[in-house]
């Protein structure tokens, strides 16, 4: 039996150059892991790890559960093309072995099975495979026709935007396109000429029989073929340097983030993966506020990992986000988007510097001593009301309070972190972390979030417990050392800091004090899905009336709750909102000091 | 040569006329909002920074839209980003944003 | 430029009998000057001029470098008006511009304030038992030169003209703060535009250069040369000078106020010395000449006979392009023609010994 | 009819005629020059709008041409002026029922301000001149071409205790950023430095304009007064100064100095005052009857003042000052 005919030449060679680019792209990230990596790799490996991490290849990869999660019809779209194309592979395969039996047919043997049935003569025909494989492919041409719908309308599929794409992504997805229509098409003819087919393809073969001439058929059966392996080996070509490089990646991605591998403040060999995952489905462009507000379309994660990937990566492009997490929070990959940007903001400007913030060596003058250390944190400074409502929150609770800067301290250094100069804000945190162990605190409150992040990602101060005031004045209220009055008819809505929220998950400590002095009104983005103020220190691109504008719509949304008081838990954020609300806007410590018994 | 025991001082003078105005030109162009400092000194006044040294954000962005580099990448790398000066400015200038561009432009990254 | 605005600052100018004060620097580091300027105004212009050996320094450098009291200078410029009175003259003329200043601000505080000018009575008949009368005129020596410029260009033997060239001397003036700076109505010209030199040259064929920092000290500025410390902020003010008159390429500087003088000429050697920069058309330094020293070049005068083996940057390539006779190997003779020796070679008196000075070649 | 006579035909003066003429009271404006108008007429633009100047002086002049009421007498200066009677340089009397002084204000002499090199060097010019030069659409240097670096100085002839101007002018901030705009257009790739002591953006409007110039037209303002200008090698201006923002001096070269020119009472005012009884306040200018409650009054009953005559006002305030003196002269004319 023959399996082959010039025709497979372009699909051979689209193969071998996918699978061979594939081979060394994937070996030389491998080899490049650091040694810390493979030590997880090598731990987790035997382990429940690899069993979870196979379940979510199914769910991710060819089902795009969270896909569905965030639009059913998306969801379906991207299955269709996934799930339907690996189903084509796997019942191809499964067929050749039922026509065939188990019996050793090269590559382009499954794949031009229907072809090759005839060439060799084998008339017997399965129904039940006809029919299904036949099923696969209408799955499959349905959602190229979404695709398609896509491309012109994407509101339809509940995209406000899609993705804008570079050059190899065109050709991939104009060959991709026609991969799936070729195969209807050559596999009708097929069946026009030489029977067989299921619905589908018998169907068109029937019709065709009817419009055409068998000459004509004749003549239009091989260069259909052709396309169709055209079509198929040029988008193989296409795919490792194209989006469609995720097709395959996410899978060993799965693997090692279930091995507990993440990106880092440096950039590492990981991160390949996690770049090259991305299916630049844009599905973080619509949350993204730069978008929706402000009209900004080239600085969203698909096109800052786009960028990155081809080494085109601007600073302008990666200064340009609030870090707020909206997107990395819905990204269908689980790709850690802000990670990945801190580290490019590092590699583009961490300059290590030896003499930098050498005058931080003899400024410490600070006295007094406490249990608790409170830091303030600099925007606080600004909100002089969170400061004094502390300070009587401490002193009903007759905490012993050491102020770690209430005449000015030294920045918590996330600040600079943000902006990718890592070595300079450790200094910062050395500074830092010497100065809370010099006054022997046993746990660290600070009303800033930022702040909050930092002290409990990089400060490794593990003997002292680091608190977000929320967190803080729930547990005094819960131990009974804080006696608080609640009033029905105060009506308070409540603004998620980012950092806090989706940076450092506490979600709920804000609300359960909120609902201890009065009733909660959530707004419309509320928790995870939460607007971010538009103030975040991370970005250092967008103008004072870019801010303005975000800061407006956001107040809007909370005033739309009808509180009385817009509440949040961040000076930064209380600051922003201010600017743009007509109603108060106040800190957490504000309302709870005012309700003290 | 000899030593009198005494030096000819550099003039202080900022001479518009020598210093070269290229990176100058080149900061006020990507972000022009820097123009619009009045000189107020909120950003001084509640620079974190500038609260441990002598650090003056204000009088180091003026010197450099003069064409006075000298010193200036040194200045700008006491702040800590810390993002208060950009709160308390009343011409809304992106404040961190031009501590960064002036790194950029007068650094090496 | 449209030079007009001198006109609003003129002076009355006596125009005869002058009771004369000599400079403390003038006098040593310029002795010839002071000298030809009496023979100028006694006689080339035929006028009567005191020289009075009873008068003293008028302590002005002691008072800007506040150790001088004022009631003490009070009571020593009340002196030598006393002396001036004394000796029947009416018109006090001083060669000095701080002396200058000082007496045009004593005479100015005693109008402000009477009970200051009574007590200076008291103390000066205390110590002296003198009385004074203020003088009816009082006039700097240039402005007195001034006042005979055109008299002095109808004698004049030469004018200020390049001989090789024929085209008119460039020439930097300096007045001196003190001239006109407290009291510009006291000074020709005021101080902004001052004329009182720049009248000279342009009446004697030259040409005067208007230069950025024209108007700036020349660098003397009292204590911040004679506190040794403070000699490096003297010597930058002076470079700052000399630095913006450079590109005008001036064949000379004439100064007013001897300070100014000495510090514009004597600085050029030691910023040679210290950074190895040189000014003039050679390299060897602007001349620097005293308006009275101009004078007597325009009158005739020898240049030895002026004084002007004294200066630091070496004055013959001005004299050649001027076209002065002078015989080079009499520059270091002394009054009985014997040889006072010679200073040490350095940048910018390294004209060299035997004079090749190019004589010929003249239009 | 009742007859009230207008001292000077500005715009403070054309408005009040105007108005009064709107009530039936037969008015004469006496005005020095050969014909009305005042110093808006060499004026190009007004602030902060752009406005034409022309366009404000037509429309003001429009309101006055159709009355039969109102006597004009330009080339003539009032000497003595009482509420009854207005006495010409040339010897002859009005009679009336009151009197309205809108004598404005005189521009300051830059060639006082010696330093600055104004009448001395070429390229040194006031900001009227600059008007002037816009008016003409010829703006370029003395010896032609286009300048390459402007400076504008504020303040000349104002706030300076040493020409005896005290006060503010008021209106030369908003003038200089106005010019610098115009200049900036006019010559993108020049650059335009504005010199000044203090910005006093006082109006509504003035403020937005300020900050436009700064980041729309990338003009530089330096903090500081010049303090003497010289001629440079290379024929341009050299200029000196304080950057007083940064603590250092600084000096450059400029092609053009546009100096702004502020305010100064008129010398006349000293004479007006002691024969006509009115007081006079320290800078020169009328003192009005009360600041707040007597703005265009004067001490003496039945004279009024409007526009620039008692201190520098911007051409809105005057506008609304001859408004303003009108009422007073109706209301006073009716309570006699």
């Amino acid at each position: 039996m023959t399996f082959f005919t010039k025709f497979c030449i372009p699909f051979i060679v689209g193969a071998t150059v996918m699978f061979t680019v594939l081979a060394i792209k994937y070996i030389a990230w491998l080899r490049n892991l650091p040694k810390s990596d493979w030590r997880l790799i090598a731990k987790n490996f035997f382990s429940l790890r690899t069993v979870t991490a196979l379940w979510e290849v199914v769910s991710e990869s060819l089902l795009h559960r969270r896909i569905f999660k965030v639009n059913p019809a998306l969801g379906y779209m991207h299955m269709s093309l996934a799930f339907g194309w690996f189903l084509l592979i796997a019942v191809g395969w499964a067929e050749t072995v039922a026509y065939l039996g188990m019996r050793w047919v090269p590559l382009q043997g499954h794949v031009f099975f229907k072809y090759f049935a005839a060439l060799n003569n084998i008339s017997a025909h399965n129904p039940t495979f006809d029919f299904v494989m036949d099923l696969l492919l209408l799955f499959v041409l349905s959602g190229v026709g979404m695709a398609w719908l896509k491309r012109v309308r994407s509101r339809i599929l509940g995209m406000r935007k899609t993705t804008k794409h570079v050059a190899f992504d065109r050709i991939a997805l104009s060959a991709l396109w026609f991969v799936f229509p070729m195969r209807f098409i050559a596999e009708s003819v097929t069946a026009a000429l030489y029977g067989g087919g299921g619905f589908l393809t018998s169907g068109m073969g029937a019709i065709l029989n009817k419009i055409a001439s068998n000459d004509v058929l004749h003549h239009i059966y091989e260069p259909a073929w052709w396309l169709y392996s055209l079509a198929l080996g040029v988008f193989f070509v296409a795919m490792p340097f194209s989006r469609y490089m995720h097709i395959f990646t996410e899978i060993p991605l799965i693997f090692l983030r279930h091995y507990q591998l993440r990106p880092e403040a440096m950039e590492k060999s990981y991160d390949n993966f996690e770049v090259e995952a991305c299916s630049r489905c844009g599905i973080c462009i619509d949350p993204c506020q730069l978008q929706s507000q402000l009209g900004i379309n080239d600085v969203q994660s698909v096109y800052f990992l786009r960028d990155r990937r081809y080494n085109m990566l601007q600073q302008k492009i990666a200064n340009n986000c609030l870090m707020c997490g909206r997107c990395e929070q819905i990204c269908p990959v689980g790709i850690n988007l802000n990670t990945l940007r801190l580290n490019s903001r590092s590699s583009m400007r961490n300059i290590p510097h030896e003499g930098r913030y050498n005058y931080l060596r003899d400024i410490d003058k600070s006295s007094g001593e406490g249990k608790v250390g409170y830091f303030a944190g600099c925007m606080t400074l600004l909100t002089p009301n969170t400061m004094s409502s502390m300070h009587n929150i401490f002193q009903a609770a007759g905490e012993d309070v050491w102020w770690a800067d209430r005449d000015g301290g030294v920045c918590c250094g996330r600040p600079l972190m943000l902006s990718g100069e890592m070595d300079s804000a450790q200094k910062m945190i050395d500074y830092n972390k010497a100065l809370f162990t010099k006054h022997q605190i046993k746990s660290l409150v600070t009303s800033c979030p930022i702040c909050l992040k930092v002290f409990r990602e990089q400060y490794n101060i593990n003997d002292i417990e680091v608190l977000h005031h929320s967190e803080y004045i729930l547990r005094l209220i819960q131990q009974g050392r804080l006696k608080v009055g609640h009033t029905k008819d105060a009506t308070f809505t409540y603004h998620d800091p980012c950092e806090l929220g989706r940076g450092c998950g506490i979600y709920d400590e804000p609300r359960a004090v909120i609902k201890a002095v009065g009733e909660l009104l959530e707004p419309a983005h509320t928790g995870k899905n939460a607007f971010c103020c538009g103030s975040s220190v991370a970005n250092t691109a967008i103008s004072d009336a870019q801010q303005l504008s975000i800061a407006v719509k956001v107040a809007a949304e909370l005033e739309d709750t009808g509180a009385q008081t817009i509440v949040t838990a961040c000076p930064l954020c209380k600051k922003a909102i201010s600017r743009g609300a007509q109603r108060k806007v106040v800190d957490l410590s504000e309302i709870v000091a005012q309700s003290i018994k | 040569m000899i030593n009198f025991g005494f030096s000819i001082n550099r003039a202080r003078t900022i001479d518009l006329d020598r210093n070269n105005l290229r990176k100058s030109n080149e900061i006020i162009g990507e972000m022009p909002e820097l123009q619009a400092c009045i000189g107020c000194g909120s950003c001084t006044a509640s620079c974190t920074a500038g609260n441990l040294t002598e650090f003056n954000f204000r009088k180091v962005h003026t010197l450099v839209r003069r064409g006075e580099y000298q010193g200036a990448y040194e200045e700008m790398n006491k702040c800590m980003l810390c993002g208060k000066c950009r709160l308390v400015c009343p011409r809304g200038i992106n404040t961190r944003g031009i501590v960064m561009l002036i790194k950029r432009k007068l650094g090496d990254f | 430029m449209k030079r007009s605005s001198w006109t609003d600052y003129q002076k009355e100018i006596a125009d005869d009998n002058y009771y004369y004060a000599r400079s403390c620097i003038r006098q040593n580091f310029f002795p010839g000057s002071e000298k030809v300027f009496l023979d100028i105004v006694g006689r080339d212009l035929g006028r009567n001029i005191f020289d009075d050996p009873k008068h003293t320094s008028c302590t002005g450098i002691g008072y800007h470098s506040d150790v001088v009291p004022l009631e003490t200078i009070m009571t020593v410029v009340a002196r030598q008006f006393a002396l001036m009175s004394e000796a029947g003259y009416e018109n006090f003329t001083s060669s000095c511009i701080t002396s200058f200043g000082i007496y045009t601000e004593l005479l100015a505080t005693w109008e402000e304030f009477p009970e200051m000018e009574e007590r200076t009575r008291e103390y000066l008949y205390k110590a002296t038992g003198r009385e004074f009368t203020k003088p009816k005129n009082l006039a700097h020596t240039s402005d007195v030169i001034f006042h005979h410029r055109e008299e002095i260009a109808r004698k004049a033997k030469r004018k200020l003209i390049n001989t090789y060239t024929g085209e008119p001397l460039k020439v930097v003036e300096h007045i001196g703060c003190h001239y006109a700076k407290i009291f510009p109505k006291k000074g020709v010209g005021g101080s902004e535009f001052p004329y009182v030199l720049a009248g000279m040259v342009e009446s004697w064929g030259g040409e005067i250069v208007d230069y950025p920092e024209r108007r700036h000290c020349c660098g003397f500025g009292f204590r911040n040369y004679l506190v040794q410390a403070n000699r490096g902020y003297s010597i930058t003010n002076s470079h700052k000078k000399l630095e913006s008159m450079a590109p005008y390429k001036p064949d000379f500087i004439v100064c007013n106020c001897p300070g100014c003088s000495m510090f514009l000429d004597k600085w050029q050697y030691t910023i040679a010395e210290m950074e190895g920069t040189t000014y003039g058309q050679n390299g060897a330094g602007i001349p620097v000449l005293t308006y009275e020293e101009m004078a007597g070049l325009v009158l005739g005068y020898d240049p030895w006979e002026l004084g002007m083996q004294m200066h630091q940057v070496d004055v013959e390539p001005l004299l050649d392009k001027m076209g002065v006779e002078y015989d080079p190997t009499a520059k270091y003779l002394g009054k009985n023609g014997r040889f006072l020796g010679r200073p040490q070679k350095a940048l910018v008196n390294s004209c060299i010994e035997e004079a090749i000075y190019k004589t010929s070649n003249r239009r | 009819m009742k007859h009230v006579i207008v001292i000077g035909g500005g715009v403070a003066g054309m408005q009040c005629a105007s108005e009064l003429l709107r009530q039936n009271i037969a008015v004469t404006i006496v005005e020095k020059q050969q014909c009305i108008g005042g110093k808006i007429r060499n004026w190009h633009k007004l602030f902060p709008s752009f406005t034409p100047a022309d366009e404000v002086l037509a429309a003001m002049q429009q309101k006055l041409t159709t009355h039969n009421n109102l006597t004009i007498r330009t080339g003539c200066e009032a000497t003595c002026i009482t509420p009854q009677k207005v006495t010409l340089s040339s010897g002859e009397e009005l009679r009336c029922d009151a009197t309205v002084i809108a004598t404005g204000f005189t521009l300051f002499d830059a060639t006082v301000k010696e330093e600055y090199g104004y009448g001395i060097y070429d390229n040194v010019i006031t900001s009227a001149e600059l008007e002037q030069m816009f008016n003409e659409k010829n703006v370029h240097l003395k010896q032609g071409g286009e300048p390459k670096r402007i400076a504008i100085l504020h303040c000349v002839g104002s706030r300076d205790e040493k020409v005896c101007q005290r006060h503010c002018s008021k209106v030369c901030c908003v003038t200089g950023v106005k010019q610098a705009i115009e200049l900036k257009k006019m010559f993108p790739t020049a650059d335009v430095f504005n010199f000044y002591m203090d910005m006093r953006m006082f109006g509504p409007g003035y403020e937005e304009m300020y900050r436009e110039a700064q980041t729309s037209h990338n003009i530089h303002f330096v903090r500081g007064r010049i303090s003497e200008v010289s001629p440079t090698f290379n024929n341009r201006l050299q200029i000196k100064a304080e950057d007083t923002l940064t603590g250092r001096p600084l000096k450059m070269g400029v092609d053009m100095l546009v100096l702004l020119v502020g305010m100064k009472a008129n010398a006349h005012n000293t004479t007006l005052a002691k024969d006509c009884n009115l007081t006079l306040q320290p800078s020169g200018f009328m003192q009005p009857k009360d600041s707040f409650l007597g703005n265009v009054a004067s001490n003496v009953e039945g004279v009024f003042y409007a526009g620039a005559i008692t201190a520098p006002k911007n051409i809105g305030e005057s506008i609304n000052e001859g408004t303003a003196a009108a009422r007073g002269v109706v209301e006073w004319l009716e309570k006699r």
